[in-house]
């Protein structure tokens, strides 16, 4: 040892190995906090897997509902959520788009872009039931589309709206802003920036959006029981202004049957929406991997 | 002059560009800005919407129920033939929830994100945070049956006094769903902190935990505030859980054991049930739900503020 | 009065008479003008008074310390600087004597003024894509692969990338990746071009060749460059100009301003005594 | 055309809904109709009694499942919309009193002792208070929600008054879930749809009850759906309905759901744990319905306590026989 | 042979040797030493065979073009370099004769060796906080204001802030929050202090008041210092190392180097001939 750092040793008292036992301490506990939320979907995932399986066969999955568990099905609620989810991606991921890159490339800088941006931060966070009183008033009352497919869409796609915004207008900050430049520095216009460069680059982004948007409105309940989406539906949907019935009401009518049985079934179809929901997902954080690492520098 | 650049053009003899073909206020890119322009007024109009229908309805419901009884009395009982309509018990519930949700989330979802920024792999990062995030992908119904059906259960082992429908469930259940959301949004936050102010807390000698618990985690400090706002106004707006898992009993309480009504459930049990639509049960929901817009406005308003101020710092 | 950002020297005629009265362009028009430009970033004034001239089928070289407003005044010259939100811009440029921000569409002004800049920044498409794409959209009629490699010869990337047309840009070096970017502004056929510090990111090599792109693009355009490296400045500019904090210190023909500057702190910088 | 129709060609569509408490009868109901007409498309629903009849009177729906008779603030709006309605009885739904299974002490209560435990303001807390002879241990109660038609009609025939009713009971709007409330405490006392008392048997034990009147059974009565059809287990036995809106009843995919509704309630309501009426209220329903008689029988003022549907239908045949005379 | 990184001197003890053959302290022990180091980021190699020795209490100055590996070589110093992934060192680094990766805690090291980054990166905290810290975190046993009043000092720094000791350092300019950055390393008294190109984001004012704080330090640390700017080097170091494409070139005094460079590529990098 030097003079110098024995000088400094009586100035310091480093306690390294203490540091060090309580930073291995940390990271356990850490790790294991993390770990929690996974246990606690694998102990959900296993509860209803375990109730429910027996029940999942073929032909529940081409069965209308029916008073007889043995007969029940969901096959109409199935392809009434599917519907649902087309048509919800139809409004909300033209205008939500459309919206951000408004905001994002468009808006002039000011108050009124503040509120706006503040505003969708506000509808993000506003609870679904409101959604759902919204969507009675509006679509199924005051626009008279009745308890329809297209209602119920045009409810679920204000819903998820702000999502999309969000997540779209993030994906267009992300692009590098030597892309904008250099393309305008060559005389383009701003749509054919946006439509030429923008949205191709940020597409990956603003699909994991749309995707999460649309795993959203597909699990949803609350705004649905709001707009009074119906239960017995023992056809498939024709056109948008046919009635319809979607998984997440078909679950929570289940559950709520005297009979044991339903339960199960319920725990059936709930397995069949967390698997739809899995998948989406999955895509979502597929693509969103493979942006991080294709991303222009 | 518009044919001035055409004749420059000419002369120097460049006779293949069409410049005036493209001009930044061309008649197309004019109705594609009033398309956009449109699109992002949309979002305004569905918070107009949402206020006008609102406020409606609650106008003819506070014709009947004076303001003073809506903030004053403490019993919630429109349906009961003695009705009374103070907001406290379904405020009280609501907050209770909310306390108990928090008191699950921030902890464990903030773990789990200074897990994930700052401990996990690279590569074991990449699918932890999604695999959390599904958690929030779970419908809330699915939750509001583990709630009721495994949660409270497991808990009455440990408390036989509690009741089979009670906020302790209900807002552990809520809690768990929001963890994601804490996890997510606190994780975004602790890694827009600069790499720079570590490696200049790493340069002093400091380890890592030192790093990550005095420097980056102070630093990120409003990010992570904004996320548990926003969490918890996701909580507040927690409709399923609560309503199959809490009960229905209004009631100004704070034992957690017991089975309390929140905003939410309300607004849904009005609505699916025996109420006819005219009386002023009917329109109490609405009261209500301008109660919950108000609530859930303030505190997005609040989580904005503070993201704002997070921008700022560095 | 070789020094012609005196403040006197108000009226740009009298300006332009004064900066080439030694030069042999004595009676040529110039390309492009700038009057009495300020600029604000917010509150924050980051160009001051700027008057200047650029003569056509030249280049003139910015210089001058980091921060002193180089890159500020190239955006102004093709309206790129509107593109900065909470900005403010007063006075006058002109584009072959016509008011590029009062009588002309920014798109027109950005395609006949084009820019490279000091990152290369290709678009994440195949080599071919990028330099046919600003053609494309401004209406280009003529034979495209023709136009592309017209421009990557001139560029002096052609014999590089001849055989990997329609692979990424981002598969080529850096140096490679700034010459696309040069391609692909002369695609549009600009007639001035405008480059900030398009070197510092390469290597020496890299550096080489494209000084020697930039000598040869002279003959067919007007050339301004950015650059923080005097002995660049100094090897490939005709005329060159002096920033500091936002001011125009001193503008004069390239070997004069080096041999002899008339401004103490031009003489300070470029012996390297402060930067 | 309301001539006799291939029941393979007919087409159209009936939108239904209302009471949760009706839902699976009419979903059964449904199921059937469509297996034999599957050219009509029935929708059911579920938005409460009350959320059933705001859409029915204005005109969204073509029949409201009902828990309970029209309320006269319905009614007048009803009238107000030009609504007229064809009410149509079409099961039996009891309420059972249950307790936890390990309660030991309790077989039967009386009506009386029913009444003081949930009026409004009871201070009954402990079984002891009920009846001298029961332990000292606090007692629990669980109820349907305050805003079903079972609270409805328990307060109304218990308490005596709807909606009347101490407010500290544990209340859920589903079922299910208070029979989880139920099954779990010893110290229980509540009350749910019969269905769901038959359902978990092992779970929940019944209550006998005793209305005090020998006119409709001697003494404590369990609830069974023999007891409930015959109209011994009084006063907790209520008739369930749809409403059927007479503009669109000569609608004939409407007509012949109904029809079929009425023929095959009795042998589909114990499937779904309903009890049936008697075959002579089916048929006198039936003639309600095609003789397009529309109002309440219940003259629009809600729940009546201890009436037999068949004694109302027989009254309004006689008398509406007696004024076409 | 001053030219101390001939391929042929692998032997450690002779480079060293040879470098101060001609400078009066020869027979100082080194403060630190490196040995055959190779760096490689994920493939792509940084740093090629790099050995070199730094003389207690003076100021070595790293030079080279853009990504020659300077910043590289500097946090290999105080295993920095340790917090990047993906990537690989060989070779070994000796502090006061000891391997600082081997027989080393890198927490210890890099309190021995502190480093002040190119921009200034003070925590968000107050000014006093911001010097505290370090010195806190180490268990620092003596009067800590005292502590913070001497560092600041030492940074010249203290009358400029001495009456808004607790006012968020975010506040200060670049220059000052840069001597901030000092002032905290100072403050868990390091022996060595490495500087990656601290004064790149300051105005002439500063970097001189910079320039003169580093001479001041020298009395006490050793310094190495990481410059583009060959006139900073010139005024302030003792010692220079050219690297170029992950290569030490050549490392001798400074006067020497400067005026005397043995090898083409040091000539034509310090006449600016590229950059
Ligand atoms: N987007 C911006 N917002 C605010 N200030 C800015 C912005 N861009 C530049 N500035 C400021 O304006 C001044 C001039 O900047 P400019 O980029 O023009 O300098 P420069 O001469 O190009 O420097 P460099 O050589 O570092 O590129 C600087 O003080 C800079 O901090
Ligand atoms: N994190 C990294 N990942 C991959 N490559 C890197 C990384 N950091 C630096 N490099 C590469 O390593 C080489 C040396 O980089 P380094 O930062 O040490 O150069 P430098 O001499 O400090 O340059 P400058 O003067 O620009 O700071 C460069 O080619 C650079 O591209
Ligand atoms: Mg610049
Ligand atoms: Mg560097
Ligand atoms: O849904 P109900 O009206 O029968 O409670």
């Amino acid at each position: 040892m030097t003079e110098v750092q024995q000088a400094v040793a009586t100035r310091f008292d480093l306690r390294l190995e203490r540091r060090r036992r309580f930073g291995q301490l940390l990271a356990v506990v850490l790790f294991f906090a993390t770990l929690f939320g996974l246990l606690v979907l694998t102990a959900l995932l296993v509860d209803v897997v375990r109730k429910g399986a027996p029940w999942l066969d073929w032909q529940f999955l081409t069965s209308y509902p029916s008073r007889r568990p043995e007969a029940a099905g969901i096959k109409s609620a199935i392809v009434g959520s599917f519907w649902l989810m087309l048509l919800t991606a139809l409004f909300s991921v033209p205008i939500g788009v459309g919206a951000a890159v408004y905001l994002e490339e468009y808006a002039p800088r000011g108050w009124l872009l503040r509120l706006i941006q503040l505003n969708i931060a506000n509808l993000a966070g506003i609870p679904s039931v409101i959604y759902g009183i919204l969507g009675l008033g509006l679509f199924v009352r005051f626009f008279a589309l009745g308890r329809s497919l297209l209602a119920g869409a045009l409810t679920m796609s204000l819903l998820v709206l702000p999502i999309i915004v969000i997540s779209t207008q993030e994906a267009l900050r992300a692009v590098p802003q030597g892309i904008r430049e250099s393309a305008y520095a060559l005389g383009a216009t701003r749509w054919q920036v946006v439509s030429s460069h923008l949205l191709p680059i940020a597409a990956p982004g603003i699909l994991t959006g749309i995707i999460l948007a649309l795993s959203r409105a597909v699990g949803e309940t609350a705004p649905l029981v709001m707009i009074g989406a119906l239960t017995f539906v023992a056809f498939l949907p024709s056109h948008v202004l046919d009635p319809f019935t979607v998984l997440p009401i078909q679950i929570f009518n289940w559950t709520a049957r005297p009979q044991e049985t339903f339960r199960g079934l319920a725990a059936a179809a709930i397995i069949v929406l967390m698997v739809f929901l899995f998948l989406m997902n999955l895509s979502a954080i597929l693509l969103r991997n493979y942006y991080e690492r294709h991303r222009p520098h | 002059m518009a044919s001035t650049s055409n004749e420059w053009i000419r002369r120097q003899g460049f006779p293949d560009l069409a410049p005036d073909a493209n001009l930044s206020r061309g008649p197309k890119e004019r109705l594609i800005q009033a398309f956009l322009g449109f699109c992002a007024f949309v979002t305004v109009l569905t918070t107009l919407g949402i206020a006008a229908i609102l406020i409606g309805e609650s106008i003819a419901f506070f014709q009947q129920v004076s303001l003073a009884e809506f903030f004053g009395d403490t019993k919630w009982t429109p349906q009961f033939a003695e009705k009374h309509f103070g907001i406290w018990p379904l405020l009280a519930g609501t907050l209770m929830i909310t306390v108990i949700a928090a008191l699950v989330a921030i902890p464990i979802g903030l773990a789990a994100a200074i897990y994930i920024s700052q401990y996990a792999p690279d590569r074991v990062r990449r699918w932890l945070k999604p695999s959390l995030e599904l958690l929030a992908g779970v419908p809330t119904v699915v939750y509001g049956y583990f709630a009721l059906t495994f949660v409270t259960p497991l808990l009455q082992q440990v408390l036989p006094q509690m009741q089979v429908y009670n906020a302790l469930s209900a807002g552990i259940v809520v809690g768990i769903m929001i963890i994601p959301m804490v996890a997510s949004l606190s994780e975004d936050a602790l890694r827009a902190v600069p790499r720079s102010l570590a490696e200049g807390a790493y340069a002093l000698g400091a380890t890592k935990y030192e790093v990550v618990l005095r420097v980056v985690v102070p630093a990120a400090l409003s990010g992570i505030m904004a996320s548990f706002i926003l969490a918890l106004s996701r909580a507040i707006g927690e409709t399923m859980i609560v309503t199959l898992a809490a009960g229905a009993t209004p009631r100004l309480t704070l034992n957690p054991l017991e089975s309390i009504q929140t905003m939410t459930a309300y607004i849904v049990q009005v609505s699916l049930g025996d109420t006819p639509q005219g009386t002023v049960i009917y329109q109490s929901l609405f009261a209500v739900g301008l109660v919950l817009f108000v609530l859930t406005l303030g505190m997005n308003l609040l989580a904005h503020r503070i993201i704002l101020r997070f921008k700022e710092s560095y | 009065m070789a020094d012609h950002v005196s403040s006197a020297e108000k009226a740009p005629a009298t300006a332009f008479a004064g900066l080439h009265r030694d030069s042999a362009s004595q009676h040529v028009q110039p390309k492009m003008e700038v009057r009495n430009l300020y600029f604000w970033y917010g509150d924050k004034l980051a160009l001051k008074d700027i008057s200047l001239q650029i003569l056509p089928n030249e280049v003139t070289a910015f210089i001058g310390p980091s921060g002193c407003g180089k890159s500020t005044l190239l955006r102004c010259l093709n309206r790129m600087n509107e593109l900065i939100p909470n900005t403010r811009m007063e006075g006058t440029v002109l584009l072959d004597g016509r008011d590029i921000y009062r009588e002309m569409d920014p798109v027109v002004v950005r395609r006949r003024v084009g820019m490279v800049f000091q990152k290369p920044n290709p678009f994440p498409k195949s080599i071919y894509q990028n330099v046919a794409w600003g053609a494309r959209i401004n209406g280009y009629r003529g034979n495209m692969d023709e136009l592309v490699e017209r421009c990557l010869r001139m560029a002096a990337l052609w014999d590089e990338v001849k055989d990997r047309l329609h692979e990424n840009a981002y598969g080529l070096s850096g140096g490679q990746q700034q010459r696309l970017c040069i391609a692909r502004a002369l695609a549009v056929e600009p007639e001035v071009l405008l480059m900030d510090e398009p070197a510092s990111a390469l290597d020496p090599i890299a550096t080489a060749k494209l000084e020697e792109t930039i000598l040869e693009l002279k003959k067919s355009y007007t050339i301004i460059i950015v650059t923080h490296n005097m002995h660049q400045a100094s090897r490939i500019s005709d005329t060159t100009a002096f920033f500091y904090m936002g001011e125009l210190i001193e503008m004069n023909r390239t070997d004069e301003l080096f041999t002899r500057p008339r401004e103490k702190r031009t003489e300070d910088y470029i012996t390297g005594r402060f930067g | 055309g309301r001539g006799p129709q291939q029941s393979g060609q007919l087409t159209g569509s009936v939108h239904i809904d209302g009471s949760s408490t009706v839902y699976p009868l009419t979903e059964a109901v449904a199921e059937e109709f469509m297996k034999q007409y599957p050219g009509v498309r029935v929708t059911v629903g579920i938005s409460g009694t009350g959320g059933g009849f705001s859409k029915f009177l204005r005109k969204e729906t073509d029949i409201n499942d009902a828990s309970r008779p029209i309320r006269p603030v319905e009614d007048s709006l009803a009238r107000q919309n030009g609504v007229a309605y064809i009410e149509l009885p079409v099961a039996y739904d009891g309420i059972a009193v249950v307790v936890h299974p390990e309660n030991d002490w309790v077989e039967c209560l009386t009506v009386e002792e029913l009444r003081r435990i949930w009026e409004p303001n009871s201070t009954i807390t402990r079984w002891r208070q009920v009846r001298a002879s029961f332990p000292d241990r606090p007692l629990s109660l669980y109820g349907a929600g305050t805003d079903s038609g079972t609270y409805d009609y328990f307060t109304a025939a218990i308490v005596g008054e709807e909606h009347a009713s101490r407010s500290d009971f544990t209340a859920s709007e589903d079922d299910n879930v208070l029979v989880q409330g139920v099954s779990g405490d010893p110290n229980a006392l509540g009350f749910i749809p019969l269905a769901y008392y038959e359902e978990n048997t092992d779970k929940l034990k019944a209550v006998a009850i005793d209305d005090g009147n020998p006119d409709n059974g001697e003494g404590c009565i369990l609830p069974s759906p023999e007891t409930v059809n015959n109209g011994t287990y009084q006063p907790l036995s209520r008739p369930i309905f749809i409403y059927v809106r007479a503009d669109r009843a000569d609608d004939p995919a409407v007509e012949a759901f109904v029809t079929f509704y009425l023929k095959q309630a009795a042998a589909l309501a114990p499937e779904v744990g309903y009890v049936p009426l008697s075959a002579e209220a089916y048929e006198l329903a039936l003639a309600r319905f095609q003789n397009r008689i529309t109002g309440s029988i219940f003259g629009g003022e809600g729940s009546q306590v201890g009436v037999m549907v068949e004694d109302l239908l027989r009254l309004e045949r006689s008398s509406t026989e007696s004024t076409a005379e």
